[in-house]
């Protein structure tokens, strides 16, 4: 059995979705548990891959038995089983959560609702674990098609922010399929692992830059780094919360995982950071990014609109992080891609609750909330502290690294971004507390207030959603373990 | 913005002739893309899989699993469309807005929301809104192709070994099939033939049939999708057994393709309702 | 010196952790307040327990996880933190009591809120003082400004709100763009960030370097009041006075300067100061700092905030006399945080009592009052002479060490700053008790009806300010434990 | 480069060129029409244009189908004389890809008219500021 957990990852959540698909109209009491027990089987696969890559060293899985380049390989490293722990338990943690939300959003069609959602996180999953630059393209379609039809299904304008979305992905996407062209034209493989042993040979070759420049732009557009950014924050809030708190954590950082893999596993580290200009081009654009993102999100007047411009900020600093080719930086950035998916889901897990509750996420809505929802509050408040970076969340420690990395890297201006989105984000989320611990009271010292009626959440979503800020906490206080055991492993040695 | 937006596509196209620039020439037999991987399947696939179509091969079995999501795809399309736009409520047998047209005499009733046919059904046949003379020559001359058409299909997907063709192809034949029957009647028609049900059913099924073939050779105690596996079940060599395997994927294609082609007409061309449409 | 591996720092953090207990009985208020004192008595007794180790020159270690593979959160029990953990954890105590008294006094709401958030902010306050080394110290910190918003904005009304936003403005504002970074860059530098008895700087890091880290870390510490950062503290003084007495003259502004401390001798080592001569530069800041903020004071009329600004200009006394880099100096600054916390905490407990008993804020109000609350008051004039450094009170043992300090520095103009503060002290100060007991009968604003303030607002500024006294006979606890902090530090002189 | 060099460079890549042309007329299309429904035809475009691109990868000159005869089984056939077959099955895969993305696209599209009673963007951004 576990020989087979690469193939089985991806495999549970999409026969699910089938089965799901099938029965959603006759039997939709049996989609969330089905849909449950195939993401925790993902989950069992994932961590069971981590051990054996923590035990026995990276492996591939060669799917149909053909020997790769022949065929499409599933490799399995340090890099994609860390993150595939982490997107498979923020998928399943999601759906425990979520599940009333999806009941009250999209009731009459929860099975379809469960059966894309499966879909989603099988493709999520194929993206992470494949070895094969062109099955990577496909089953980053499968993810941004159920995307775009979860999106799509939200709240007002939620269709047109949903065709926005397909236009910026499907663009992003061809112009990643574009540079596996290229790729290919000149190396005549697909495989991931052989293109990168024969590229050394064609640096010299024009092919060679537009692929790399196209791919790259491609993800750029995909993960939403600011200017190309345009798609997300209407996307994200017009989703209906049980779908932002799933595609919010995932997608960006999918694809800052493939940006990672690009740069490192298959353009060789030399070309990807050495070779052009490139490298200091996009680490000047993503400082540029976080500090214009940051200042836009302060103008925004709910919550999960902040948050959206919030997150284009985080994309900011994995992809700055991961640009300046330092060992400290890019350990910053792979260690925010996990971090920053568990304080994402955490986040609009809580944003989530409050629109179950309160019908709305307006600040004007939020007064008194410490008081209305206390536990949300305090799930919403870890989370805010981990994104302003805050120790001992997790925030802190991939922080931590990216500025370590821009120190050694001397780039002073990504250092300053950073701390400047530190303190915007303080401000953004104190005002947010401020909001909701604020009650309106007439006199400090009168007994009898206005009564605010207690609104907190059912425990079955309370738990899950705890469960996550302690997460926060438990993740930063494991970065040493991840960053030695895993991170260090996941980074070429050549990289200093 | 525009301006902005012609600059970007004035950069890009430099950026694509730039790289065009130190392309191998087109047609060119000695470019690595003809001399690394793709002559291992020229010489082999025949030797592997006992599939003379190259392409088949590749598709179904060395790029079998790129397949399988391929068809997932597009069942994610289908279902994306039916999520998106499927109107799930639906009124009952008796109260049921539209126009009608008593068989009999030809005249046209409408009926607004909530209102009841004024006799049985029988007499009475519903017509389409924006409502399209009956045509017999068209009806007649569709119905008379559509046999062909569907058999051309089947053909299509069963020789997909041997010539271009195979479940894609063969699917969307099929599926335009019963989208043409749909246009040359009317929806209402195509639905008592092929139900939202069974489409809905097949969908599934099909994209099934493929993910299960790869999870049988799994069980068989080979990888995923080794359809060598299969030998001892088919009671073939395990070439052959890869031929085979091919051949049930298809089909699974096939049939996913042809339902998610009919579904996605159904959905779009009726805006979700099912009751009426082009 | 001796490491002793032990269990104990940590423990030493656990009783104010009891938080689920308070919380727990929030409807019966004698168990909340019973829960409370009892975290209190083991916190103290905790950190009493560590005395004798670190007395016989043992430092007590605890890692508790290794966080970052070069650096752990992880405390050390040395002289200089247990002197600091020994006085907040034992005016917590008082505090407490006198918390009982005022609170109920006053009929505030939320009262459990109140408890719950002052235990963990003594919590943080003790996490700072064992920190061992400035990533552990960074999180405890953070943890107390977050902790004590609550406490500050107790009142939820809108002076509350903006004075609260003043708070974190720069409290948050200056930890995260300064001491952050800073940090960052010292571990980047050094690759290290433990305290180190000679500093971990030295030889690794350029001139130019050095002042600028050394500036962003003594501003960074916003809680240490420096000007011109200093202004969230006035704004404080919004909170319920017990929260101004025990977090705003000794946890929070203490940490504040303990950090500082902690910055100066641990991580650029009083050698390599010395040797760039920016023990000068901190000190001038601070001299500055210490001559603004009492010249204010002396035009302030709110009793509260004419309090704070004498904080402002008392703690850079911390800093100025850890900046002289003199052994005296080291050993001054450290006492001070002792005694000018028992003498100020005196003086927020009078406020507080004059508040409950009188409803009056304002020094101009309080003409006469001396006669009408006597002990409150003699408890008043006690903590203030320790605040201005006169005998028979402990203030005055620190600020003869300070002065010795500038004397071995052979900084002379820093020895005419104190002694010019000393006489602002006096100045402001004076002049309250002189009223209040030296008027005109006909010029009393206060009937004959006002009488003292409830029995626990009474107790505990008797009790701080007999301390205050008893520490001038007897200082040798905190005297003993300052000694071998500065010989720590200095390597033996 | 002389000139003579410079139409062979165009005469030898032609095919490359016309995907290039696809490909900003594509993208054009969905920067600059208001239009959804052009935009979703321009969207096509582009995705057209890189088959087209990847297609012409494949090609071979004097090349032929790649199917084979039985009379080619048990030795090695010449690999100059068949056609790269790799393109071709990632272009089925990526047609598939881009009817989905299409129908999706529609789905949308029709919610989108059905809510603001218009195609053209403008209009629409209208609506949305209103209310």
């Amino acid at each position: 059995m576990s020989a087979h957990y690469p193939i089985f990852l991806v495999v549970a959540p999409l026969m699910a979705a089938l089965v799901i698909a099938i029965i959603a109209r006759e039997r939709p009491g049996l989609c969330p548990p089905l849909a449950a027990i195939a993401l925790t089987a993902s989950l069992w696969s994932a961590a069971g891959m981590l051990c054996r890559v923590l035990a026995e060293g990276p492996f591939s899985y060669h799917i149909g038995n053909w020997p790769p380049p022949m065929g499409i390989a599933y490799e399995v490293d340090h890099l994609n089983a860390l993150v595939l722990v982490a997107m498979a338990a923020v998928a399943l943690i999601n759906l425990i959560t979520t599940r009333q939300a999806v009941a009250s959003d999209f009731t009459g069609r929860e099975g379809y609702f469960y059966a894309l959602y499966l879909l989603f996180c099988a493709g999520t999953f194929g993206i992470l674990v494949t070895g094969d630059a062109f099955n990577l393209y496909v089953l980053l379609e499968i993810t941004s098609i159920s995307g775009y039809a979860l999106v799509g299904l939200g709240h007002r304008d939620a269709a047109l922010a949903s065709l926005n979305y397909v236009f910026m992905g499907t663009i992003g996407a061809s112009l990643y399929l574009l540079g596996v062209g290229y790729l290919y034209l000149i190396t005549g493989t697909l495989n991931m692992a052989d293109i990168f042993s024969i590229l050394p040979r064609l640096f010299g070759s024009k092919v060679v830059v537009a692929a790399f420049v196209i791919a790259m732009t491609g993800l750029f557009m995909k993960m939403a780094l600011f200017p190309l950014h345009g798609w997300l924050p209407n996307a994200y809030s017009e989703a209906a919360s049980p779908v932002r708190s799933l595609i919010a954590p995932l997608t960006t950082k999918t694809m800052i995982y493939v940006m990672v893999r690009l740069g490192l596993y298959v353009f060789p580290p030399d070309f990807t950071f050495n070779h052009l200009l490139f490298a200091k081009v996009v680490v000047w654009v993503a400082a540029a990014g976080i500090v214009c993102a940051s200042v836009l999100a302060l103008s925004q007047t709910s919550l999960r609109r902040m948050l959206a411009y919030v997150l284009i900020a985080e994309v900011g600093y994995m992809v700055g992080g991961f640009w300046l080719g330092n060992r400290m930086a890019i350990t910053g950035a792979i260690l925010h891609i996990v971090n920053d998916a568990a304080m994402t889901l955490c986040v609009f897990l809580a944003v989530g609750s409050f629109t179950h509750q309160l019908r709305d996420d307006r600040f004007a809505t939020l007064k008194g909330c410490f008081r209305r929802m206390p536990w949300t509050m305090v799930v919403l408040a870890t989370a805010g502290l981990s994104m302003i970076g805050v120790p001992p969340t997790c925030g802190f420690f991939s922080k931590w690294y990216l500025i370590g990395g821009a120190l050694t890297a001397d780039h002073w201006g990504l250092v300053a971004a950073l701390i400047f989105s530190s303190l915007v984000n303080a401000v953004l989320f104190f005002r947010v507390f401020e909001i909701a611990y604020y009650e309106p009271f007439a006199d400090p010292h009168q007994e009898h207030r206005p009564a605010l009626s207690y609104a907190e959440a059912p425990a079955t979503m309370l738990a899950p959603m705890l469960f996550t800020a302690a997460g926060l906490v438990g993740l930063g206080l494991l970065t040493g373990r991840i960053v030695t055991h895993i991170i260090d492993a996941a980074i070429p040695a050549a990289i200093l | 913005m525009k301006r902005l937006g012609l600059l970007a596509v004035i950069l890009f196209g430099a950026l694509l002739v730039y790289g065009t620039t130190d392309f191998p020439d087109w047609g060119d037999p000695s470019s690595p893309a003809a001399t690394h991987l793709s002559p291992y399947y020229i010489q082999h696939s025949l030797h592997d899989t006992a599939v003379p179509n190259i392409v088949t091969a590749v598709l179904a079995d060395y790029r079998g699993y790129d397949t399988m999501f391929e068809t997932a795809v597009i069942f994610t399309a289908g279902l994306a469309c039916l999520f998106l736009l499927r109107v799930f409520i639906t009124p009952k047998e008796t109260e049921a807005s539209g126009l009608y047209r008593h068989r009999a005499t030809g005249i046209t009733l409408r009926i607004g929301q909530g209102g009841r046919l004024p006799l049985g059904t029988r007499e009475f046949e519903r017509i389409d809104s924006q409502w399209v003379p009956y045509d017999l020559i068209i009806r007649t001359a569709c119905s008379l192709v559509l046999p062909f058409i569907q058999l051309f299909a089947l053909y299509v997907v069963a020789h997909g070994h041997h010539s271009p063709g195979g479940g894609f192809q063969g699917g969307v034949i099929f599926g335009a099939a019963l989208i043409l029957f749909a246009i040359s009647h009317n929806l209402r028609t195509t639905l008592k033939a092929m139900p939202e049900k069974r489409t809905n059913i097949l969908t599934g099924t099909g994209v099934l049939i493929y993910v299960g073939t790869g999870v049988l050779c799994l069980l068989l105690g080979g990888q995923f999708l080794d359809y060598a596996a299969l030998a001892g079940l088919l009671g073939v060599d395990p070439v052959m057994a890869r031929s085979h395997g091919i051949l049930i994927v298809e089909i699974g294609v096939a049939i996913a393709v042809m339902a998610v082609m009919v579904s996605l007409y159904y959905n779009l061309a009726s805006a979700g309702h099912m009751d009426e449409g082009l | 010196m001796n490491t002793l591996l032990t269990l104990k720092p940590l423990l030493a953090l656990l009783p104010p952790l009891g938080l689920p207990l308070i919380l727990s009985s929030c409807r019966s208020p004698n168990v909340r307040e019973a829960w409370t004192f009892g975290a209190a008595l083991t916190m103290f007794a905790v950190i009493a327990s560590m005395l004798p180790a670190v007395w016989a020159g043992q430092c007590l270690e605890f890692t508790l996880v290794q966080v970052l593979p070069e650096v752990s959160i992880a405390f050390r029990v040395d002289a200089l933190g247990l002197l600091f953990a020994l006085v907040s954890s034992s005016l917590w105590i008082v505090t407490s009591l006198y918390s009982v008294g005022y609170m109920r006094g006053l009929n505030e709401h939320s009262q459990t809120r109140y408890y719950s958030f002052f235990a963990l902010s003594l919590a943080a306050a003790a996490g700072v003082a064992f920190s061992a080394n400035l990533l552990t110290l960074y999180l405890f910190y953070e943890m107390l400004s977050f902790a004590t918003y609550p406490l500050v904005t107790h009142h939820q009304d809108q002076e509350a709100r903006s004075s609260g936003r003043k708070y974190l403005l720069y409290i948050l504002g200056a930890s995260i763009g300064l001491v952050l970074p800073a940090m960052l860059i010292v571990f980047h530098l050094s690759g290290t960030l433990d305290f180190t008895a000679g500093g971990i700087l030295a030889g690794k890091a350029g001139t130019g370097q050095v002042t600028v880290l050394l500036v962003m870390l003594i501003f960074g510490f916003a809680k240490a009041a420096v000007m011109p950062l200093h202004s969230w503290l006035p704004a404080a003084m919004v909170a319920p006075t017990p929260v101004s007495a025990l977090l705003h003259a000794v946890a929070v502004v203490k940490v504040g300067v303990f950090s500082v401390l902690r910055v100066i001798t641990g991580i650029f080592g009083t050698g390599l100061l010395a040797e760039l001569n920016l023990g000068t530069m901190v000190a001038a800041i601070a001299a500055v700092t210490i001559v603004a903020a009492s010249l204010i004071a002396l035009s302030q009329d709110g009793l509260k905030r004419r309090l704070a600004f004498s904080t402002i200009g008392q703690l850079s006394y911390i800093v100025l006399g850890a900046a002289l880099l003199s052994p005296s100096g080291l050993t001054g600054a450290m006492l001070h945080i002792a005694m000018h916390a028992f003498g100020k905490i005196t003086l927020f407990f009078c406020a507080g009592a004059i508040f409950v008993a009188t409803g009056k804020k304002y020094i101009s109000e309080m003409k006469g009052i001396g006669w009408r609350m006597p002990l409150t008051m003699g408890a008043f004039f006690i903590g203030a002479l320790s605040v201005i450094g006169l005998p028979p009170c402990g203030g005055f043992i620190s600020k003869w060490h300070l002065v010795l300090g500038t004397l071995e520095a052979d900084q002379i103009v820093f020895l005419w700053v104190i002694l010019f503060s000393s006489l602002l002290n006096a100045a402001y100060f004076l002049p309250i008790v002189y009223q209040a007991f030296f008027c005109h009968p006909e010029e009393s604003l206060f009937e004959r009806q006002v009488q003292e303030a409830p029995r626990w607002c009474i107790v505990p500024p008797l009790f701080t300010a007999a301390v205050s006294v008893i520490l001038f006979f007897h200082p040798q606890p905190f005297l003993h434990l300052a000694r071998m902090a500065t010989r720590h530090i200095l390597g033996g002189f | 480069m002389t000139t003579a060099g410079y139409i062979n460079l165009i005469i030898a890549k032609y095919n490359y060129w016309i995907y290039i042309v696809l490909m900003c007329i594509g993208l054009w299309a969905m920067i600059a029409k208001r239009n959804l429904i052009k935009k979703i035809i321009g969207m096509n475009i582009l995705q057209t244009a890189i088959i087209l691109f990847y297609v012409s990868i494949a090609t071979k000159k004097g090349a032929t189908l790649p199917i084979l005869g039985h009379h080619d089984a048990g030795h090695f056939v010449d690999y100059a004389t068949v056609i790269n077959p790799l393109p071709h099955v990632l272009m089925l895969t990526a047609i598939v890809v881009s009817v989905a993305t299409l129908g999706v696209a529609l789905a949308l599209a029709m919610k989108i008219y059905n809510r603001y009673d218009t195609l053209e963007e403008d209009e629409i951004h209208a609506r949305v500021r209103e209310s």
